[in-house]
């Protein structure tokens, strides 16, 4: 058995979280209760240290000006907390939408569709890899025809738009099982970490 | 009285749009500010997050509303944790870094590794042969699932290869596509915001 | 319908989730108990990886950012233990950093893992410049001028002070990007670093990521992908040793026969009662 | 790369990406102009989703059980957020209309504020800003494990008839989706991320797929303007298509150079 306190405060925590498979009860409850306020406050923490403190106390600090901006962009933000003064966030949080709608145009552009497209229209490999292109861009033109909105899933659309759902459940069926993995993985070492940190009954480190 | 807000909107996000084109120095430095000042926005939301968060548990208990005591846990980690991250910092060797490795990390953690259960029991309750869609969805999760961990291989060589397949073109072909749909949902989303076509954020009006 | 032998399917189509949670608990923790370490064999992808830090120049400094948090390190710890012995062995200096606030712990303990068993030196063989935050502001500035980005490193010493800090101040002065992330920030390496910047990049990635990932491969915007624990072991193979990835993967078969199996179960149950023709069960 | 390009103020290395965003643009104001021309407006294939989401707010008045919407935890730099947002407005303003109860747990505090007063303003819009409950949208958590914890006790404390959940997921899709399934609500899920896209079918009663969410945003408003942005994407895609089919047909002939117009930097 361990005798670090952290080790048994976390393992302890472990078995809380775990009890949540039997259902639900107070040591899940609890576990619940304390994350959320623990992470909460964990957040609030970080931002201040690492955006506040530098970005706005020490600048204002060293006598710049510009930092006065978000400030108050920032303070009206504070505003949603009364009825009356509700409104003023607007321009907060008018600003913050622009910026992130402003950056999504052009990225997604750039990564999601002209780096797609331009890989979408290598030629053919040569041989049996010509069969698996051409699979590809079958599966490529019947998903996107699923995702026509302007016409009614009917004659040769209906047909390509239900062979895109085909290669959608292959996908989705792809995705669940590498996800399994995944989540097994994490069970591991969680197990890992009772069994031999806290238990201290497996070998290794 | 919304117009103002929505030419906010428009400014920023017009401006961001630019910048992407535009290498100059002078441009790429105003994109780095004002995603600087984004971030201290963020900050102040948080903040204001934090403070519904404290009111909504300080309610509960105060009117002794039913679990009243797990209010009574989330605002004690939440003030504990805030005020000593804030007055000694959030890094490895402080009080809050100590409190994140052995609390925040471990529940983390094992929420996570739950999935492995849900998964099973996910897969056992829905995965049925019901119709073409479902049953290549199975098919295909099946293979996943056998061909890429060691016993797979095992079972027969031919397994690995074959979830390669699986990867490199029906999913590819797949992904490609609703890559390159949500890519085009995500510029137009974005642009309906900017042009003030959509203000549903702001409110309607 | 449901006759004397349809009894126990029926019975089986509604059993209680937790007998399948049983199952699953006891999948994972019998075989770490009594392990039988079954071959992992390196798909190509994790291969390609491997190859790429192969090629890169002897002596290079290349840039590594190690992004996820304890949540999921069981995933990508042990990748990243194994790719940085990787570059110590190949005599490559990694210069590192992290875009999570949680991120220099872990990312302190691959380090101290990777260098006591290379017997690599800080300053000499790597440079740890700590975490910023701000996600794609970070990436954007990595590209312009590094050292301004990070005045000191993470133990607080000036980065312009660092010889080998002195020769790199941008995407174009590393050969090699290597990303292990756990979240979306891989995207804007990819965007950013990669297709603006044409910089050669390898990710590690959590095994539910990295089929997301497969369309850059083909594009060449990536080279070489590792996922998840089974990649982790797999790079572990490829450099000859035993981590917690090569330990789990006993377990991680298991449990995938486990689930395999219920899922036959449950169909063959639901074709014994003639529940195909019913639609009865599942969610939908 | 960076010292050389500074001065300059157009990367010529874009154009293809510049000219794609306007004709993009230009696609957008042709459909616009068609919407408002058309008598019928332009047709839009439903999604089943969509009417699905009615029904299952009808339900949970009449069980006098309240409605979870769960925006995901995508932050405003996804996309997903910004439909959530928008298709929680509508959603909200069904819920006025019925007079049943409303929860949306946060995860982002920048959303929270976005959808506190959108959802307000919902209430307005119906003649209900009385029955507006200030405490109906909150924020949980900015960590994504803290954010299931409560938003699974929710589920499990108040049990919700309807759980909606629509935006950005990851790795929570499946707890949250399984948790529902086991109280017993009627589940409606949209996504933008195939990798999770799996867990809400196997789990959810109706689920809206990859772009479905975006269209559903439009598609929810009715607005004539509105599902012209979807008629706009159609013709990107059809383009799209073309340009791919053309290109493999054109460099089997010898001549790539459609294939790399798409190169960008």
């Amino acid at each position: 058995m361990s005798h670090d306190i952290g080790t048994w405060v976390a393992a302890l925590l472990t078995l809380c979280v775990f009890s949540f498979l039997y259902r639900d009860n107070p040591f899940y409850r609890f576990a619940e209760h304390l994350f959320v306020g623990a992470s909460a406050g964990y957040l609030l923490a970080v931002q201040y240290q690492n955006v506040f403190r530098p970005n706005v106390i020490e600048k204002i600090g060293h006598g710049e000006l510009l930092p006065f901006v978000p400030l108050v962009l920032g303070i009206l933000i504070l505003g949603r907390a009364w009825e009356r003064t509700s409104g003023l966030a607007r321009w907060s949080l008018a600003f913050y939408v622009g910026i992130y709608s402003g950056i999504a145009v052009p990225s997604y552009l750039q990564a999601q569709i002209f780096a797609q497209l331009a890989d979408a229209v290598k030629p053919f490999q040569p041989g049996w890899g010509a069969v698996n292109s051409g699979l590809i861009l079958l599966g490529f033109l019947s998903v996107l025809a699923y995702f026509f909105f302007s016409a009614p899933h009917k004659g040769l659309h209906g047909f390509s738009a239900r062979t895109g759902i085909w290669f959608l459940m292959v996908a989705f069926g792809a995705s669940f099982g590498y996800t399994v993995m995944a989540r097994v993985s994490l069970l591991i070492a969680r197990m890992q970490f009772l069994m031999r940190d806290w238990m201290g009954i497996l070998p290794g480190a | 009285m919304r117009l103002g807000p929505i030419v906010v909107t428009f400014l920023t996000g017009a401006t961001l749009i630019a910048i992407f084109f535009i290498p100059n120095r002078a441009a790429q430095q105003t994109q780095s500010v004002i995603l600087e000042w984004a971030d201290i926005v963020y900050a102040f939301a948080l903040l204001l997050g934090s403070i519904s968060l404290w009111i909504s548990h300080q309610k509960k208990l105060q009117q002794r509303a039913e679990g009243w005591p797990y209010s009574a846990v989330t605002l004690t980690a939440l003030a504990l944790v805030t005020v000593l991250g804030v007055t000694q910092g959030v890094g490895g060797e402080t009080i809050v870094g100590k409190i994140y490795d052995s609390v925040n990390a471990p529940l983390a953690s094992t929420m996570f590794s739950l999935l492995a259960f849900f998964i099973a029991s996910a897969a056992f309750r829905a995965f049925r042969a019901r119709n073409i869609e479902a049953t290549l969805l199975l098919l295909t999760a099946i293979v996943m699932m056998v061909g890429r961990v060691s016993i797979g291989e095992f079972i027969w060589k031919g397994f690995p290869p074959l979830t390669e397949w699986l990867l490199d073109v029906p999913n590819l072909a797949a992904k490609r596509a609703v890559a390159i749909g949500v890519g085009l949902g995500a510029i137009s989303t974005a642009l309906k915001i900017i042009l003030g076509i959509d203000r549903s954020y702001l409110g309607r009006s | 319908m449901a006759a004397t032998p349809n009894g126990i399917w029926q019975r089986i189509l509604g059993i209680d989730r937790r007998w399948i949670f049983v199952l699953v608990g006891l999948g994972t923790v019998l075989p770490l108990l009594f392990p039988v370490n079954l071959p992992v064999t390196p798909s190509p992808r994790v291969q390609a990886a491997y190859d790429a830090i192969e090629a890169v120049p002897e002596g290079s400094i290349i840039l590594m950012s190690i992004d996820y948090e304890p949540d999921i390190m069981a995933e990508l710890q042990p990748m990243s233990i194994a790719v940085l012995r990787h570059c110590f062995r190949r005599n490559l200096k990694p210069v590192i950093l992290t875009l999570y606030p949680a991120g220099p712990r872990l990312v302190e303990q691959a380090l101290a893992v990777a260098t006591a068993a290379e017997g690599k030196k800080r300053y000499e063989d790597y440079v740890f410049l700590g975490y910023k935050s701000g996600n794609q502001a970070v990436i954007l500035g990595l590209g312009e001028n590094i050292r301004g980005l990070f005045p000191r490193d993470f133990y607080g010493v000036r980065t312009d002070s660092i010889p080998l800090m002195q020769r790199v101040n941008s995407y174009a002065d590393f050969p090699l990007l290597i990303n292990l992330s756990g979240s979306s920030i891989a995207d804007y390496y990819i965007r950013i670093a990669a297709s603006r910047y044409h910089r050669p990049m390898i990710l590690g990635a959590t095994a539910v990521m990295a089929t997301d990932y497969y369309p850059y491969l083909s594009s060449r915007q990536l080279l070489g992908l590792i996922g998840g624990m089974k990649g982790a072991a797999e790079y572990e193979r490829l450099m000859g040793i035993i981590g917690d990835a090569r330990r789990g993967m006993d377990a991680q078969s298991l449990v995938h026969v486990i689930v395999v199996i219920l899922v036959l179960l449950g169909n063959v149950a639901l074709f014994a009662t003639g529940g195909l023709r019913r639609r009865i069960g599942g969610g939908a | 790369m960076g010292e050389t390009l500074d001065a300059r103020w157009f990367n010529p290395d874009r154009l293809n990406l510049l000219v794609g965003l306007f004709l993009f643009i230009a696609f957008l104001a042709i459909n616009i102009r068609r919407a408002k021309v058309s008598r019928d407006g332009l047709f839009i294939r439903p999604l089943a989703g969509l009417k699905a989401l009615d029904e299952a707010i009808g339900r949970a008045t009449e069980m006098g059980r309240p409605v979870l919407f769960v925006p995901g935890i995508g932050d405003m730099s996804e996309v997903g957020t910004l439909a959530a947002i928008t298709i929680s407005s509508r959603v909200a303003r069904r819920v006025a209309d019925l007079g049943c109860d409303l929860r949306i747990p946060c995860y982002d505090p920048v959303v929270t504020a976005l959808i506190e007063g959108t959802t307000r303003e919902a209430y307005r819009e119906a003649n209900r800003a009385d029955s507006f409950r200030p405490g109906s949208v909150y924020y949980v958590s900015a960590t994504q494990f803290a954010y299931v914890a409560s938003v699974t006790g929710t589920m499990l404390r108040d049990r919700p008839a309807t759980n909606i959940f629509m935006g950005a997921f990851y790795a929570e899709s499946l707890f949250l989706a399984e948790t529902g399934n086991l109280t017993g609500a009627i589940q409606i899920a949209g996504c933008d991320q195939v990798t999770q896209l799996p867990f809400f079918v196997c789990s959810c009663d109706y689920t809206l797929l990859g772009e479905e969410l975006y269209a559903a945003s439009a598609y929810l408003g009715r607005e004539p303007v509105q599902l012209a942005t979807i008629a706009a994407q159609d013709w990107a895609k059809a383009l799209a298509a073309g340009t791919v089919v053309l290109a493999i047909i054109l460099s089997a002939l010898g001549h790539p150079w459609l294939g790399r117009l798409l190169q960008t930097s």
